[in-house]
Protein backbone atom coordinates (compact mmCIF):
# COMPACT_ATOMS: atom_id res chain seq x y z
CA UNK A 1 0.00 0.00 0.00
CA UNK A 2 1.62 3.79 -1.30
CA UNK A 3 1.64 5.62 2.05
CA UNK A 4 2.56 9.47 2.55
CA UNK A 5 5.36 9.94 4.92
CA UNK A 6 5.52 13.95 6.68
CA UNK A 7 7.86 14.61 9.19
CA UNK A 8 8.68 17.65 11.22
CA UNK A 9 10.91 19.17 13.51
CA UNK A 10 13.96 17.30 14.82
CA UNK A 11 12.37 13.75 13.46
CA UNK A 12 12.82 16.08 9.76
CA UNK A 13 15.94 17.39 10.16
CA UNK A 14 17.03 13.58 11.63
CA UNK A 15 15.53 11.96 8.92
CA UNK A 16 16.76 14.26 6.47
CA UNK A 17 13.60 14.99 4.37
CA UNK A 18 10.32 16.40 5.40
CA UNK A 19 8.52 13.90 3.20
CA UNK A 20 8.28 10.49 0.95
CA UNK A 21 6.11 7.57 -0.41
CA UNK A 22 6.64 4.45 1.11
CA UNK A 23 5.06 0.71 0.30
CA UNK A 24 3.89 -0.27 3.79
CA UNK A 25 5.44 -4.04 3.85
CA UNK A 26 2.69 -6.67 5.20
CA UNK A 27 2.73 -6.92 8.82
CA UNK A 28 3.11 -3.47 9.16
CA UNK A 29 -0.47 -2.15 10.70
CA UNK A 30 -0.04 0.39 13.08
CA UNK A 31 2.30 3.85 13.74
CA UNK A 32 4.01 1.57 16.60
CA UNK A 33 4.79 -1.06 13.91
CA UNK A 34 5.68 1.80 10.89
CA UNK A 35 7.90 3.76 13.27
CA UNK A 36 9.98 0.42 14.40
CA UNK A 37 10.01 -0.44 10.64
CA UNK A 38 11.42 3.43 9.92
CA UNK A 39 13.71 2.64 12.42
CA UNK A 40 15.35 -0.85 11.40
CA UNK A 41 16.44 1.36 8.21
CA UNK A 42 19.43 2.79 10.02
CA UNK A 43 20.93 6.03 9.64
CA UNK A 44 19.42 8.91 10.43
CA UNK A 45 16.10 6.85 10.65
CA UNK A 46 17.68 4.95 13.31
CA UNK A 47 18.57 8.06 15.17
CA UNK A 48 15.18 10.06 14.81
CA UNK A 49 13.05 6.44 15.75
CA UNK A 50 15.06 5.02 18.60
CA UNK A 51 13.19 6.30 21.57
CA UNK A 52 9.54 5.87 20.11
CA UNK A 53 7.80 7.31 23.31
CA UNK A 54 9.23 10.74 22.16
CA UNK A 55 7.48 10.58 18.82
CA UNK A 56 3.75 11.78 18.56
CA UNK A 57 1.46 10.92 15.31
CA UNK A 58 -1.09 12.02 13.07
CA UNK A 59 -3.07 10.28 10.38
CA UNK A 60 -4.73 12.19 7.75
CA UNK A 61 -3.96 15.21 9.74
CA UNK A 62 -5.39 14.11 12.91
CA UNK A 63 -3.46 13.01 16.05
CA UNK A 64 -3.86 9.43 17.09
CA UNK A 65 -2.00 7.17 19.67
CA UNK A 66 0.88 5.31 18.67
CA UNK A 67 -0.72 1.97 18.89
CA UNK A 68 -3.53 3.43 16.19
CA UNK A 69 -4.53 1.40 12.89
CA UNK A 70 -2.89 2.50 9.59
CA UNK A 71 -5.96 1.20 7.74
CA UNK A 72 -6.28 2.86 4.50
CA UNK A 73 -5.08 6.13 5.65
CA UNK A 74 -3.48 8.17 3.20
CA UNK A 75 -0.74 10.31 4.74
CA UNK A 76 0.65 9.74 8.28
CA UNK A 77 2.99 12.38 10.15
CA UNK A 78 5.38 11.69 12.52
CA UNK A 79 6.77 14.34 14.79
CA UNK A 80 7.95 14.86 18.46
CA UNK A 81 5.47 16.70 20.94
CA UNK A 82 4.03 19.76 19.44
CA UNK A 83 5.26 23.31 21.60
CA UNK A 84 3.47 26.07 19.85
CA UNK A 85 1.52 29.33 21.21
CA UNK B 1 -17.47 34.35 13.73
CA UNK B 2 -14.29 32.15 13.85
CA UNK B 3 -11.01 33.81 12.17
CA UNK B 4 -7.92 31.40 11.94
CA UNK B 5 -4.79 32.19 9.89
CA UNK B 6 -1.08 31.28 10.00
CA UNK B 7 0.97 33.45 8.75
CA UNK B 8 4.74 34.28 8.33
CA UNK B 9 3.56 38.30 8.49
CA UNK B 10 3.48 40.07 11.61
CA UNK B 11 0.18 40.98 12.80
CA UNK B 12 -1.53 44.02 14.73
CA UNK B 13 -3.36 42.39 17.60
CA UNK B 14 -4.92 46.41 18.16
CA UNK B 15 -6.78 45.39 14.79
CA UNK B 16 -7.88 42.03 15.82
CA UNK B 17 -9.00 43.45 18.95
CA UNK B 18 -11.52 45.94 16.77
CA UNK B 19 -12.68 43.24 14.29
CA UNK B 20 -14.16 41.07 17.16
CA UNK B 21 -15.89 43.94 19.17
CA UNK B 22 -18.67 44.49 16.47
CA UNK B 23 -21.84 41.94 17.42
CA UNK B 24 -22.63 43.76 20.44
CA UNK B 25 -20.39 41.82 22.73
CA UNK B 26 -20.31 43.33 25.94
CA UNK B 27 -16.85 41.71 26.70
CA UNK B 28 -13.44 41.39 24.82
CA UNK B 29 -10.72 39.47 25.94
CA UNK B 30 -6.77 38.80 24.20
CA UNK B 31 -3.56 37.00 24.73
CA UNK B 32 -0.76 37.68 23.11
CA UNK B 33 2.59 35.81 23.18
CA UNK B 34 5.73 37.30 22.29
CA UNK B 35 9.38 36.56 22.05
CA UNK B 36 10.84 36.63 25.11
CA UNK B 37 14.29 38.96 25.03
CA UNK B 38 15.45 37.33 28.76
CA UNK B 39 17.06 34.08 27.48
CA UNK B 40 19.76 34.56 25.28
CA UNK B 41 17.45 33.30 22.47
CA UNK B 42 18.78 35.33 19.09
CA UNK B 43 16.22 33.49 16.77
CA UNK B 44 12.89 31.84 17.27
CA UNK B 45 11.46 29.62 14.49
CA UNK B 46 8.60 28.21 14.10
CA UNK B 47 7.68 25.40 11.88
CA UNK B 48 4.11 23.84 11.41
CA UNK B 49 1.91 21.30 9.55
CA UNK B 50 -0.02 23.68 7.03
CA UNK B 51 -3.32 22.20 7.03
CA UNK B 52 -3.54 20.01 10.13
CA UNK B 53 -2.80 24.09 11.88
CA UNK B 54 -5.43 25.37 10.43
CA UNK B 55 -7.94 22.22 11.01
CA UNK B 56 -7.02 22.02 14.42
CA UNK B 57 -7.42 25.89 15.45
CA UNK B 58 -10.37 26.25 13.91
CA UNK B 59 -11.77 22.91 15.74
CA UNK B 60 -10.21 24.53 18.88
CA UNK B 61 -12.18 27.88 17.82
CA UNK B 62 -15.79 26.08 17.47
CA UNK B 63 -15.56 24.38 21.17
CA UNK B 64 -14.66 27.43 22.65
CA UNK B 65 -17.37 29.21 20.58
CA UNK B 66 -19.96 26.39 21.48
CA UNK B 67 -19.16 26.32 25.22
CA UNK B 68 -18.99 29.76 25.77
CA UNK B 69 -21.06 31.39 23.40
CA UNK B 70 -18.50 33.31 22.04
CA UNK B 71 -19.66 36.04 19.16
CA UNK B 72 -16.31 35.82 17.73
CA UNK B 73 -12.70 33.75 17.82
CA UNK B 74 -9.59 35.13 16.47
CA UNK B 75 -6.75 33.02 16.42
CA UNK B 76 -3.81 34.36 14.46
CA UNK B 77 0.03 32.28 14.59
CA UNK B 78 3.25 33.41 12.69
CA UNK B 79 5.18 30.27 11.67
CA UNK B 80 9.02 31.12 10.49
CA UNK B 81 11.53 32.74 11.89
CA UNK B 82 11.06 35.68 14.76
CA UNK B 83 13.40 38.35 17.16
CA UNK B 84 13.14 38.69 20.35
CA UNK B 85 10.23 41.25 21.24
CA UNK B 86 7.68 40.37 17.95
CA UNK B 87 4.72 38.65 19.15
CA UNK B 88 4.22 34.69 18.35
CA UNK B 89 0.06 33.95 18.49
CA UNK B 90 -3.21 35.99 18.89
CA UNK B 91 -5.82 34.88 20.76
CA UNK B 92 -9.00 37.01 20.77
CA UNK B 93 -12.50 36.38 22.14
CA UNK B 94 -15.96 37.95 22.32
CA UNK B 95 -18.93 37.24 24.80
CA UNK B 96 -22.07 38.95 26.25
CA UNK B 97 -20.18 38.78 29.40
CA UNK B 98 -16.45 38.88 31.08
CA UNK B 99 -16.07 35.60 32.43
CA UNK B 100 -16.81 33.89 29.66
CA UNK B 101 -14.63 35.92 26.78
CA UNK B 102 -11.40 35.42 29.69
CA UNK B 103 -12.13 31.54 30.50
CA UNK B 104 -12.68 30.92 26.48
CA UNK B 105 -9.10 33.15 25.91
CA UNK B 106 -7.29 31.07 28.42
CA UNK B 107 -8.51 27.63 26.87
CA UNK B 108 -7.96 28.78 23.47
CA UNK B 109 -3.83 29.05 24.34
CA UNK B 110 -3.67 26.59 27.08
CA UNK B 111 -5.22 23.71 24.56
CA UNK B 112 -3.29 25.48 21.45
CA UNK B 113 -0.03 24.88 23.31
CA UNK B 114 -0.86 21.02 23.41
CA UNK B 115 -3.03 20.46 20.11
CA UNK B 116 -1.71 22.41 17.22
CA UNK B 117 1.31 20.92 15.20
CA UNK B 118 3.40 23.71 16.08
CA UNK B 119 7.32 23.35 16.57
CA UNK B 120 9.91 25.87 18.23
CA UNK B 121 13.67 25.79 17.32
CA UNK B 122 15.68 28.45 19.16
CA UNK B 123 18.46 30.23 18.28
CA UNK B 124 21.04 31.65 20.87
CA UNK B 125 24.38 32.49 18.85
CA UNK B 126 25.41 29.77 17.16
CA UNK B 127 23.61 27.06 18.76
CA UNK B 128 20.13 25.99 17.55
CA UNK B 129 17.76 23.48 19.95
CA UNK B 130 13.98 22.20 19.34
CA UNK B 131 11.70 23.54 22.28
CA UNK B 132 11.23 20.81 24.45
CA UNK B 133 7.20 20.25 25.38
CA UNK B 134 6.29 20.79 28.68
CA UNK B 135 4.57 18.91 31.15
CA UNK B 136 2.84 22.06 32.18
CA UNK B 137 1.54 22.59 29.69
CA UNK B 138 -0.41 19.15 29.28
CA UNK B 139 -1.63 19.86 33.28
CA UNK B 140 -2.89 23.28 31.73
CA UNK B 141 -4.79 21.93 28.74
CA UNK B 142 -6.38 19.04 31.16
CA UNK B 143 -8.42 21.74 32.99
CA UNK B 144 -10.47 22.55 29.94
CA UNK B 145 -12.08 18.85 30.06
CA UNK C 1 4.87 49.70 35.34
CA UNK C 2 1.84 50.72 36.48
CA UNK C 3 -0.76 53.07 34.12
CA UNK C 4 -4.37 54.29 35.46
CA UNK C 5 -6.12 56.36 33.96
CA UNK C 6 -9.84 57.40 34.50
CA UNK C 7 -10.88 59.90 31.40
CA UNK C 8 -14.16 60.98 29.43
CA UNK C 9 -11.79 60.49 26.37
CA UNK C 10 -12.06 57.57 24.55
CA UNK C 11 -9.19 54.90 24.29
CA UNK C 12 -7.25 52.61 22.12
CA UNK C 13 -6.53 48.87 23.17
CA UNK C 14 -3.94 48.38 20.78
CA UNK C 15 -2.08 51.24 21.84
CA UNK C 16 -2.15 50.32 25.16
CA UNK C 17 -1.51 47.07 24.39
CA UNK C 18 1.80 47.98 22.38
CA UNK C 19 2.53 50.02 25.62
CA UNK C 20 2.69 46.83 27.87
CA UNK C 21 4.51 44.86 25.59
CA UNK C 22 8.01 46.10 25.65
CA UNK C 23 10.37 44.97 28.47
CA UNK C 24 10.66 41.74 27.52
CA UNK C 25 7.36 39.94 28.77
CA UNK C 26 6.29 36.91 26.87
CA UNK C 27 3.19 37.23 27.68
CA UNK C 28 -0.06 39.68 27.35
CA UNK C 29 -3.34 39.56 28.47
CA UNK C 30 -6.43 41.98 27.93
CA UNK C 31 -9.99 42.48 28.86
CA UNK C 32 -12.12 45.10 27.69
CA UNK C 33 -15.26 45.60 28.67
CA UNK C 34 -18.05 47.37 26.13
CA UNK C 35 -21.24 48.69 26.25
CA UNK C 36 -23.42 46.14 25.10
CA UNK C 37 -26.42 46.93 22.50
CA UNK C 38 -28.53 44.14 22.94
CA UNK C 39 -30.53 45.16 25.75
CA UNK C 40 -31.99 48.31 24.51
CA UNK C 41 -29.45 50.68 26.25
CA UNK C 42 -29.41 54.17 24.14
CA UNK C 43 -26.80 55.63 26.65
CA UNK C 44 -25.01 54.18 29.53
CA UNK C 45 -23.22 57.11 32.24
CA UNK C 46 -20.59 56.42 34.48
CA UNK C 47 -19.87 58.47 37.68
CA UNK C 48 -17.18 58.15 39.77
CA UNK C 49 -15.45 59.23 42.88
CA UNK C 50 -12.60 61.15 41.82
CA UNK C 51 -9.56 60.57 43.80
CA UNK C 52 -10.79 57.61 45.62
CA UNK C 53 -10.83 56.29 42.30
CA UNK C 54 -7.11 56.34 40.94
CA UNK C 55 -6.09 55.25 44.58
CA UNK C 56 -8.17 52.39 44.53
CA UNK C 57 -7.34 50.81 40.85
CA UNK C 58 -3.67 51.70 41.75
CA UNK C 59 -3.95 49.63 44.94
CA UNK C 60 -5.53 46.51 42.91
CA UNK C 61 -2.95 46.94 40.19
CA UNK C 62 0.14 47.03 42.42
CA UNK C 63 -1.16 43.99 44.28
CA UNK C 64 -1.66 41.95 41.06
CA UNK C 65 2.05 43.32 40.00
CA UNK C 66 3.49 41.59 43.65
CA UNK C 67 1.17 38.18 43.44
CA UNK C 68 2.00 37.42 39.87
CA UNK C 69 5.66 39.16 39.04
CA UNK C 70 4.04 41.37 36.40
CA UNK C 71 6.04 43.70 34.12
CA UNK C 72 2.91 45.83 33.50
CA UNK C 73 -0.49 46.51 34.57
CA UNK C 74 -2.77 49.07 33.02
CA UNK C 75 -6.39 49.96 33.96
CA UNK C 76 -7.86 52.19 31.58
CA UNK C 77 -11.55 53.35 32.68
CA UNK C 78 -14.27 55.96 30.45
CA UNK C 79 -16.47 58.19 32.70
CA UNK C 80 -19.48 60.29 31.61
CA UNK C 81 -22.01 59.01 28.78
CA UNK C 82 -20.87 56.48 26.07
CA UNK C 83 -22.90 55.00 23.55
CA UNK C 84 -23.75 51.09 22.65
CA UNK C 85 -20.29 49.54 21.24
CA UNK C 86 -18.49 51.97 23.05
CA UNK C 87 -15.23 51.02 25.26
CA UNK C 88 -15.63 51.23 28.93
CA UNK C 89 -13.18 50.01 30.52
CA UNK C 90 -9.44 48.43 29.69
CA UNK C 91 -7.21 46.38 31.75
CA UNK C 92 -3.51 44.98 30.58
CA UNK C 93 -0.93 42.81 31.74
CA UNK C 94 2.34 41.70 30.88
CA UNK C 95 4.53 38.78 32.42
CA UNK C 96 6.80 36.13 31.48
CA UNK C 97 4.00 33.47 31.25
CA UNK C 98 1.00 33.11 30.18
CA UNK C 99 -1.07 31.63 33.07
CA UNK C 100 0.24 34.96 35.38
CA UNK C 101 -0.67 37.50 32.58
CA UNK C 102 -4.19 35.74 32.47
CA UNK C 103 -4.82 35.52 36.09
CA UNK C 104 -3.59 38.89 36.61
CA UNK C 105 -6.04 40.40 34.01
CA UNK C 106 -9.10 38.17 35.51
CA UNK C 107 -8.28 39.31 39.07
CA UNK C 108 -8.31 43.15 37.90
CA UNK C 109 -10.91 43.60 36.21
CA UNK C 110 -13.21 41.23 38.97
CA UNK C 111 -12.07 43.03 41.82
CA UNK C 112 -12.46 46.55 39.80
CA UNK C 113 -16.21 45.53 39.89
CA UNK C 114 -16.31 45.26 43.64
CA UNK C 115 -13.78 47.78 44.23
CA UNK C 116 -13.36 50.51 42.57
CA UNK C 117 -16.39 53.91 43.29
CA UNK C 118 -17.79 53.87 39.90
CA UNK C 119 -21.74 53.70 39.36
CA UNK C 120 -23.18 52.94 36.03
CA UNK C 121 -26.66 54.36 34.80
CA UNK C 122 -28.37 53.32 31.88
CA UNK C 123 -31.32 54.94 29.53
CA UNK C 124 -33.40 53.01 27.63
CA UNK C 125 -35.29 55.93 25.57
CA UNK C 126 -36.75 58.22 28.44
CA UNK C 127 -36.29 56.25 31.13
CA UNK C 128 -33.18 55.71 33.16
CA UNK C 129 -32.38 54.01 35.82
CA UNK C 130 -29.04 53.43 37.94
CA UNK C 131 -27.75 49.59 38.01
CA UNK C 132 -27.68 47.48 40.73
CA UNK C 133 -24.47 45.66 41.71
CA UNK C 134 -25.03 41.58 41.58
CA UNK C 135 -23.83 38.99 43.95
CA UNK C 136 -22.47 37.11 40.83
CA UNK C 137 -19.56 40.34 40.80
CA UNK C 138 -18.93 39.56 44.64
CA UNK C 139 -18.59 35.76 44.07
CA UNK C 140 -15.78 36.30 41.34
CA UNK C 141 -13.79 38.93 43.20
CA UNK C 142 -13.84 36.80 46.32
CA UNK C 143 -12.41 34.21 44.04
CA UNK C 144 -8.88 35.79 44.76
CA UNK C 145 -8.63 36.59 48.39
CA UNK D 1 -16.09 68.60 64.22
CA UNK D 2 -17.02 69.77 60.69
CA UNK D 3 -16.92 67.09 57.69
CA UNK D 4 -17.19 66.86 54.16
CA UNK D 5 -19.99 64.18 53.16
CA UNK D 6 -19.98 63.27 49.01
CA UNK D 7 -22.59 61.61 47.96
CA UNK D 8 -22.62 59.56 44.63
CA UNK D 9 -25.24 57.83 42.15
CA UNK D 10 -28.95 57.84 43.30
CA UNK D 11 -27.79 58.54 46.96
CA UNK D 12 -26.96 61.88 45.55
CA UNK D 13 -30.04 62.25 43.10
CA UNK D 14 -32.20 62.14 46.14
CA UNK D 15 -30.18 63.98 48.65
CA UNK D 16 -30.20 66.79 45.55
CA UNK D 17 -25.88 67.71 46.02
CA UNK D 18 -22.84 66.35 45.71
CA UNK D 19 -21.52 67.52 48.57
CA UNK D 20 -21.96 69.88 51.93
CA UNK D 21 -20.13 70.18 54.53
CA UNK D 22 -21.76 69.47 58.34
CA UNK D 23 -21.26 69.85 61.45
CA UNK D 24 -21.24 66.53 63.67
CA UNK D 25 -23.78 66.27 66.31
CA UNK D 26 -22.36 64.74 69.47
CA UNK D 27 -23.42 60.68 69.61
CA UNK D 28 -23.12 60.80 65.52
CA UNK D 29 -19.47 58.93 66.10
CA UNK D 30 -20.20 56.23 63.39
CA UNK D 31 -21.42 55.97 59.72
CA UNK D 32 -24.62 53.85 60.40
CA UNK D 33 -25.06 57.12 63.31
CA UNK D 34 -24.64 59.48 60.47
CA UNK D 35 -26.87 57.36 58.15
CA UNK D 36 -29.68 57.71 60.60
CA UNK D 37 -28.72 61.20 61.56
CA UNK D 38 -29.07 62.29 58.11
CA UNK D 39 -32.38 60.67 57.34
CA UNK D 40 -33.55 62.05 60.36
CA UNK D 41 -33.61 65.19 57.49
CA UNK D 42 -36.40 64.01 55.83
CA UNK D 43 -37.47 65.10 52.43
CA UNK D 44 -34.72 63.37 49.77
CA UNK D 45 -32.43 62.50 53.06
CA UNK D 46 -35.25 60.17 54.24
CA UNK D 47 -35.32 58.60 51.11
CA UNK D 48 -31.69 58.35 50.33
CA UNK D 49 -31.04 56.53 53.69
CA UNK D 50 -34.12 55.27 54.45
CA UNK D 51 -32.66 51.41 53.64
CA UNK D 52 -29.09 51.79 55.77
CA UNK D 53 -28.41 47.75 53.86
CA UNK D 54 -28.20 49.24 50.61
CA UNK D 55 -25.88 52.23 51.70
CA UNK D 56 -22.01 52.14 51.53
CA UNK D 57 -19.23 54.03 52.63
CA UNK D 58 -15.58 55.67 52.87
CA UNK D 59 -13.64 57.27 54.93
CA UNK D 60 -10.96 59.67 53.43
CA UNK D 61 -11.54 57.28 50.41
CA UNK D 62 -11.21 54.02 51.98
CA UNK D 63 -14.10 51.92 51.76
CA UNK D 64 -15.19 50.94 55.51
CA UNK D 65 -18.37 48.83 57.04
CA UNK D 66 -21.34 50.98 58.30
CA UNK D 67 -20.33 50.23 61.94
CA UNK D 68 -16.64 51.77 60.87
CA UNK D 69 -15.98 55.20 63.61
CA UNK D 70 -15.81 58.51 61.90
CA UNK D 71 -13.12 59.80 64.31
CA UNK D 72 -11.12 62.89 62.94
CA UNK D 73 -12.08 62.09 59.67
CA UNK D 74 -11.65 64.52 56.90
CA UNK D 75 -14.48 63.19 54.13
CA UNK D 76 -17.64 60.45 54.35
CA UNK D 77 -18.53 59.73 51.26
CA UNK D 78 -21.98 57.72 50.98
CA UNK D 79 -22.80 55.74 47.98
CA UNK D 80 -24.53 52.59 46.44
CA UNK D 81 -22.62 49.54 45.61
CA UNK D 82 -20.42 50.38 43.47
CA UNK D 83 -21.26 49.30 39.12
CA UNK D 84 -18.41 49.70 37.62
CA UNK D 85 -16.27 47.75 34.69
Amino acid sequence: MALDLLYFAWVREAVGTGQERVELPEGVTTISALVDWLAARGGGYAEAFAQPDRIRAAIDERFVPLDATIGSAREVALFPPVTGG
Amino acid sequence: MIDIRVQTEPFDPGAELGAIEGGGAGAVASFTGLVRSDDGVTTLELEHYPGMTEAALRDLAEQAVARWSLSAATIVHRVGPMAPGERIVFVGTAAPHRQAALDACSFLIDRLKTEAPFWKRETRGDEARWVDARTSDDAAAQRWR
